[in-house]
């Protein structure tokens, strides 16, 4: 091969190429190559010292779910032909790609009831940026109204990006639980481009949504609705609520967990932001001879025509996790994700009754749960947390890692896997815990 | 197939969800098996009231649900999602995924992809429930084996890129060069400065100019010169005080190395301006050549290009970037820390953290701790590979370009389809298809389709955008 | 493609091993896809020296290999295994499978095949470390979750046949049916008699007698009736004290349940014979009727028809039989067994363990437990499906291929293909192609592979060999 | 469905056919059904509760290995187009499934240096009996010689087959780990119908094949060796040994260990036995226009013609665990399973040099081993290993598990994954374990 090039050498080949002065000239300081079953048994020891939700009974949520992949999702994600293939450039050759885009983003538009879907982001916090940079570019005003309750993570990648493309961010504050609706409403003026709450929001409260679209539709600001999509069977859906643009974070739609991604982000709105939908969508056609297929479309950036005029710079996203998403969407059927919606609301009553009526832990808001809530402990959270961990359970999610204000609260969630045993094994764990920990305060004080 | 698109996003709601399928017209006309058959989507499947999903019986006292969820926040309607059996559903799903081409399929040469290879090892390990199942909130303590990893898995692409620092949050490359110029924002304004344009090649990838327009900055086109690289007069024109940062792929997307790199690295740091290396390219030099002894202050990673990321049919990724010393600072948050601590043997006495408290941080791009699963693969590769396999990954990619080159040559086909810069390249070259154009009146276009023809998936056409008919072929 | 074989058994070794392959010829020719593509064998690609292996270094300190293993004992040539990179071998065996009809293409009415259904779940349990790494020698005491398991198994198969004993031993059907000819053999030589006569009737299928011969017995052939039953008459004169045993399908391979079930066990019980029941097609009458109440003595269950283990082409199954008391003592060692115990909570007090210590036992089939793999997935299907859903999956499959025949019927299909016997089937059925030979001119054979055309996967054909023409169909 | 059918209900459809004598008339005393998540929980709880090789450093061999399986076999025999298919009745519609027979029986007959092998038998002991029912076809001679080193479960088979088609087994002793030459060859007699020996024997142990086959090639006994594959890279193979059938376990190849199977048994032979081989042979063929093809040939049995004179019953066998037998072979490469064989040899090596070091354990016997060897210890064998297990450590098979007169034997297999450091972790284990048990024989002695 180096004859037919007409290099002497393969390091010739670099040498005319490559400045002396910029090559490396010594090898990578990195250890040697292993075989295959060396690199799957250091992997493998590597994993094991991470506590799973399969090492323990775990009810935390927060923005990530421990739902069942049912084993169809894992198997088709898996398939060479839906795992390998690049960015379907050419339409021709990658028409199982594109279709599964395009049923992803009917699935999604069914389940938001807005008409127009993309074929998804890279994931949830990053999603409501994208959605308030799309208030950005449709309408210019300067400032962004975001309830306290959205996602942490969420807020904090909103500031990172504001800070780049120019919004001034306007917190709103919360009142027994949900965003306070006066507040709200005060902080909507006509300087404001985007309104953003979430639902159910960071403490598994249902918000009023249409309560919250309706104070802002005097305004010129587009409305943001972050939302989880599993309550979306039961919860009345944002393209009925006054909602403009809906996003989330799609992965208790049939991804792992995997400390936190990859998963996928979703992206649906009304047909006036069609346009300025970022990332990519796929469109049906039909090709010369009239038979149906589907393409890219919309492609304002990448390698094309006015590129810094692109709605986003997103370029590869998440299309394998989305198919992750739309089968099981299809898995769960119309009927299914109704009936999983109505027994998360049952045992997630049952398990704030069974908790709240522990010494010691008190509701945190009375408002409507369906899959998550949050209580207060008197006692110290991180340790209570810890104190159970060694019991195997993981009680939930200490809220004052991200909240402050809520120092004293605990963030339960709950998924189908986590069965009346299981809330009622946690009740025993957590009621000890707590009254452990009040003793040592008692003793100590 | 055409690519006339008539925008309509939705299956047509006209469509009963269980409409009859047509048999499949069969054989003989002609048409590639993938587009064969008659495509119906999962939505006219099924029959009502079918789903996989079976649900558990209630196992806690029954409440009036209306009690628990009064009815103006309920759904009316159930969302029209489709209703199938299981079998129907991996029927459906293993059908469509026939009609993909992928890399098992044959050649596969679009350019600037890269990854060409993705070892079935990594699925496996990346399937391990210690991985798949981590909840990212789970208490960094009870979380140490997967803070090493991505501890190590930054010590290794800090050595590869030649800059010390790493975040591996960025979701792909995109979400990397916006974490690149909002971190060179930050620096600057730390310093006091705000500086509004940043520079990009006229060669650059569509997501330069979107991130930068993205990140509140203006886009500067830099020319390019007859060799194909910075066309150094037009830079040292621009290059100015109120420039932020050039950012620039090397090499570039003709797949050529800037033998003046270190010279434009010259000019941009004089006036102060930070450099920014797209790496999208970078598994043409992995273990030759560093992005920071280049002189670039920030460098995004794609592991879905250079570190076996299978591309998913467009995605998930990872963009983690790599930053100097004078960067560090700003990098997102959270920061992955090792600590001599008392973890004990397994944890080879250290304890790894995640560092939220970084003051000039420039916050958050995403959530939690980035794209994991993409770092499980993107380890066990490098671990795999080790320093020599890194190399020899680079020099393959190089020869098997530059052989294709010559194989042209010998064949009579550079005459109507020459390169159309140079005569070597490295992991991936450009031609012009304007002599072919021009002298036989084949348009690039329909040389794609030809090789569609042929059971090939054609190269990348139409980019980069400043060569006529350009024809991007990585091997 | 011809049925002419010629018998040539290994690749030519004059080929190559890297002949290089012949572009693939495209489209237009009519070729169904799985026939498009030139064969080339894994021996004929790769280079010499490839391999997707990759040794551990020598760890330990190096011995002259001589002196651990001389010459004359070892091998002189390396084996002419395939030389590839991992790649490439992917590819071939991708591109293999696409050259495959399976479940997921189409429909499969294959007959005498029954299980249509592979949930993935059965992957995913089976292959969990602690089933799929567990040593078959690791002492029971550390093997406690996957005894039980077979034990479950084996009471749930034993409920399903109405016969109490069960051995999950045998690795298939045939195995299955060889064992209990053996257990018959013993069981009469226990009584001091040796009976050397087996009776079938001549629809059986061909393992039947191929099973008889081999387990050292004769095989008598036993008319069928009018209704597509055994013959009664036929059945009482050839029914005497040499008869070891009657060897039957009900439903049989016709797909008809032989309404004299009650009266054939009579007369075989009377000689002193036992009855064994072919379970081939279990899967019409699961719930609904029982083999051990119909007068069975031995049943065998294929997991791979009736359980759902996939069918991987040929295999793995697995073949477990039933029995009733008198036949128990002779079942293959070793058997599981339930002992109170103090294994803790987790076993539910009880103590699972292997009983080799059988002294009328028949001895082994094969080595180990059998297996078990199929075991995982057989119980995960009856613990999912539970004791409604196996009968509905009875149901379904019977009201499914009496719903074909209707329709056939309507069509006037059934003009020149008429049932063979009856009005009503139960799972299965079988057309006569006598009719539309003699008065179309087309051969079964001909149907068949126009059904290949239309992208169906053809019915059995020419079996079971009593029907002139036969087409044998399971939906 | 039912009106078309003509029959008023389900019930009806059954109780026209099936008398009511034998209906069931109740249901199934069976628990109820359960949701995929459950199902995947309770087969979750059972598997962890075995000790797999994961779960403790093993030494446990004696007939199948803990080999590592690489990812591309478990994602090839996981794909739909190899799981799913029955049997490639239809070549048209099978000629990747049929290709993939083809190619494994080429690799068997390269692996073993004789020129026809078949698609697959069940497993390796039953192939013992299998080959010994060719020979009693073949040549109808009432006896069958055995060595008593081949493996306990293959004797234990071939008597049961015996049992039925009829053949006097006689077994012939061992002389220092291997079969006893003399003895061999006066037990070979006219009579003789087959010789069967195990290379390497149960106890490791290297036998000389040639000298095994030359005993019997003055009378007319069929020549039967039962192999090891993995060291068939080094070992002279069968074909080379005047063997004339070669069987064998292919677990070791690529499959994982299940408990015992499924796995895959080969049988290979020389040109003469093509006729009486048992199971299905994919054969090369070509189709009308020229085209090369695959079809199963030699059928008969199943449903097809002269059924009693089948030289098997085997109908469903192990296509899908011979796929991944074949892929392993590839994977490996021509090269790769010397490397393996040879990295085997020295590590075994150093493995019996470091565990004959220790007080209280002695070798067995003195012949080359080139994966497994057998050591004598001066404790009670079940006892020392229950102790080591309690240490994380199985450090073997207890010979007199299956072999009375070696109740004092323990068997030791090694694979790549176990290294030297893993070996030395055994010796001090196993080391600590005898002297504390001869401790306490001391004792109470
Ligand atoms: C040169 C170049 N830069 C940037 C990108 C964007 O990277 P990503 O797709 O990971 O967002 C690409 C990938 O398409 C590229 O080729
Ligand atoms: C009626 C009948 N009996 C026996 C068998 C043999 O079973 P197996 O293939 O599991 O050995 C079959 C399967 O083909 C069959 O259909």
């Amino acid at each position: 091969m180096l004859a037919e090039i007409g290099v002497g050498s393969l390091a010739e080949l670099f040498d005319r190429q490559v400045p002396a002065g910029v090559r490396l000239g010594r090898a990578l300081d990195l250890p040697a190559g292993l075989p295959e079953h060396e690199v799957f048994a250091h992997l493998r020891d590597l994993a094991s010292r991470n506590t799973s939700t399969e090492d323990e009974l775990t009810f935390l949520g927060a923005g990530m779910y421990d739902h069942y992949v049912p084993a169809v999702v894992d198997m088709l994600m898996e398939r060479s032909e839906f795992l390998t293939p690049y960015t379907p450039y050419q339409p021709e050759l990658s028409q199982g790609g594109l279709q599964v885009m395009f049923e992803f983003q009917t699935a999604i538009s069914e389940l938001t009831a807005l008409p127009v879907a993309n074929a998804s982001v890279y994931e949830g916090p990053s999603a409501v940026a994208a959605a308030a940079y799309l208030s950005k570019l449709a309408n210019g005003r300067p400032k962004v109204v975001v309830s306290r309750a959205v996602h942490p993570h969420a807020r904090a990648a909103l500031a990172t990006h504001a800070a780049g493309y120019g919004h001034e961010i306007v917190e709103v504050g919360l009142d027994d639980g949900v965003t306070d609706l006066e507040a709200w409403a005060r902080a909507i003026d006509e300087d404001t481009g985007a309104v953003i709450f979430q639902q159910p929001n960071f403490l598994g409260a249902v918000e009023d949504a249409e309560a919250l679209a309706d104070a802002a539709k005097r305004s010129p600001a587009v409305v943001i609705g972050a939302y989880d999509p599993i309550p979306l069977g039961i919860l009345k859906p944002p393209g009925e609520c006054g909602v403009d643009v809906a996003v989330g974070e799609g992965q208790s739609l049939g991804n792992r967990l995997d400390f936190g991604g990859p998963s996928f982000g979703f992206f649906a709105a009304t047909e006036a932001y069609l346009r300025r939908m970022p990332a990519r969508i796929a469109g049906e056609t039909r090709d010369v001879d009239g038979r149906r297929g589907f393409v890219l479309t919309l492609q304002t950036r990448e390698q094309h025509i006015r590129r810094e005029k692109a709605t986003s710079n997103i370029c590869t996203a998440q299309a394998l996790n989305a198919l992750g998403g739309v089968v099981y969407l299809a898995w769960l059927g119309r009927r299914g994700l109704v009936e999983l919606g109505e027994l998360l609301l049952q045992r997630t009553h049952y398990a704030r009754e069974t908790l709240t009526a522990l010494d010691g832990v008190e509701a945190l808001h009375e408002q409507p749960v369906v899959r998550e809530f949050a209580v207060r402990l008197d006692a110290p959270v991180q340790r209570v947390v810890a104190r159970c961990q060694e019991q195997g359970v993981n009680p939930g999610f200490a809220l004052g890692r991200e909240l402050p204000e809520h120092a004293d609260g605990l963030l339960v969630a709950l998924t189908e896997r986590r069965s009346k045993g299981d809330v009622d094994r946690l009740a025993g764990v957590l009621g000890a815990a707590v009254a452990a920990e009040r003793a040592t305060a008692g003793v100590s004080a | 197939m055409s690519a006339v698109n008539d925008n309509r996003l939705r299956s047509d709601p006209g469509i009963p969800a269980h409409a009859p399928a047509d048999a499949a017209p069969v054989g003989g006309d002609g048409a590639t098996p993938m587009q064969r058959e008659r495509a119906t989507t999962i939505f006219e499947k099924g029959a009502p009231g079918r789903r996989a999903f079976v649900a558990p019986p209630l196992d806690v006292p029954e409440v009036d649900a209306e009690q628990l969820l009064p009815a103006r926040l309920r759904r009316a309607e159930p969302a029209r999602l489709p209703e199938l059996s299981e079998p129907e559903l991996v029927r459906h799903y293993v059908n469509l995924s026939r009609r993909n081409f992928d890399l098992d399929s044959g050649f596969y040469p679009l350019g600037s992809c890269t990854m060409k290879h993705n070892p079935r090892l990594h699925e496996r390990v990346a399937a391990l429930p210690g991985h798949a199942r981590l909840h990212p909130f789970q208490e960094p303590a009870r979380a140490q084996g997967a803070l090493e990893l991505m501890w190590r898995l930054e010590r290794a692409l800090a050595e590869i890129a030649g800059l010390p620092h790493v975040s591996l949050q960025p979701s792909a490359g995109s979400q990397g060069e916006l974490a690149g110029v909002l971190l060179t924002r930050a620096y600057h304004a730390d310093r006091g400065e705000h500086r509004s344009k940043v520079l990009a090649p006229d060669t650059a990838h569509g997501t330069n100019p979107a991130t930068v327009t993205m990140a509140g900055l203006e886009v500067v086109k830099v020319g390019t010169n007859d060799d194909g690289g910075v066309d150094l007069d037009d830079l040292r024109a621009k290059a100015d005080g109120d420039v932020a940062c050039l950012m620039l792929t090397n090499p570039n997307t003709l797949g050529l190395f800037d033998s003046n790199i270190e010279e434009i690295a010259a000019i941009v740091h004089e006036v102060g301006a930070t450099l920014y290396y797209d790496g999208a390219n970078l598994n043409a030099v992995m273990g030759i050549s560093r992005p920071g002894d280049m002189g670039f202050d920030i460098v995004h990673f794609n592991l879905h290009k250079s570190f076996t990321q299978p591309h998913g049919g467009g995605g998930p990724g990872a963009g983690p970037i790599a930053v100097s010393d004078r960067i560090a600072p700003f990098l997102p948050r959270p920061v992955v820390v090792r600590r001599a601590g008392t973890a004990g043997e397994a944890g080879g006495g250290w304890t790894f953290d995640l560092d939220d408290d970084r003051p000039k941080s420039i916050g958050k791009l995403r959530g939690f701790q980035g794209n994991f699963g993409t770092f499980v693969r993107s380890y066990a590769y490098i671990r795999s590979l080790g320093a020599e396999g890194l190399k020899e990954a680079s020099e393959t990619a190089v020869l098997n370009a530059n052989y294709l080159v010559a194989r042209l040559r010998a064949l009579g086909v550079a005459d109507r389809l020459p390169l159309a810069f140079g005569e070597l390249c490295m992991h991936e070259f450009v031609l012009s298809g304007a002599p072919m154009k021009r002298e036989l009146g084949i348009r690039t276009l329909d040389l794609a389709k030809r090789l569609l023809d042929h059971g090939f998936h054609p190269p990348t056409v139409y980019f980069p955008l400043l060569v006529d008919e350009a024809l991007l072929v990585e091997p």
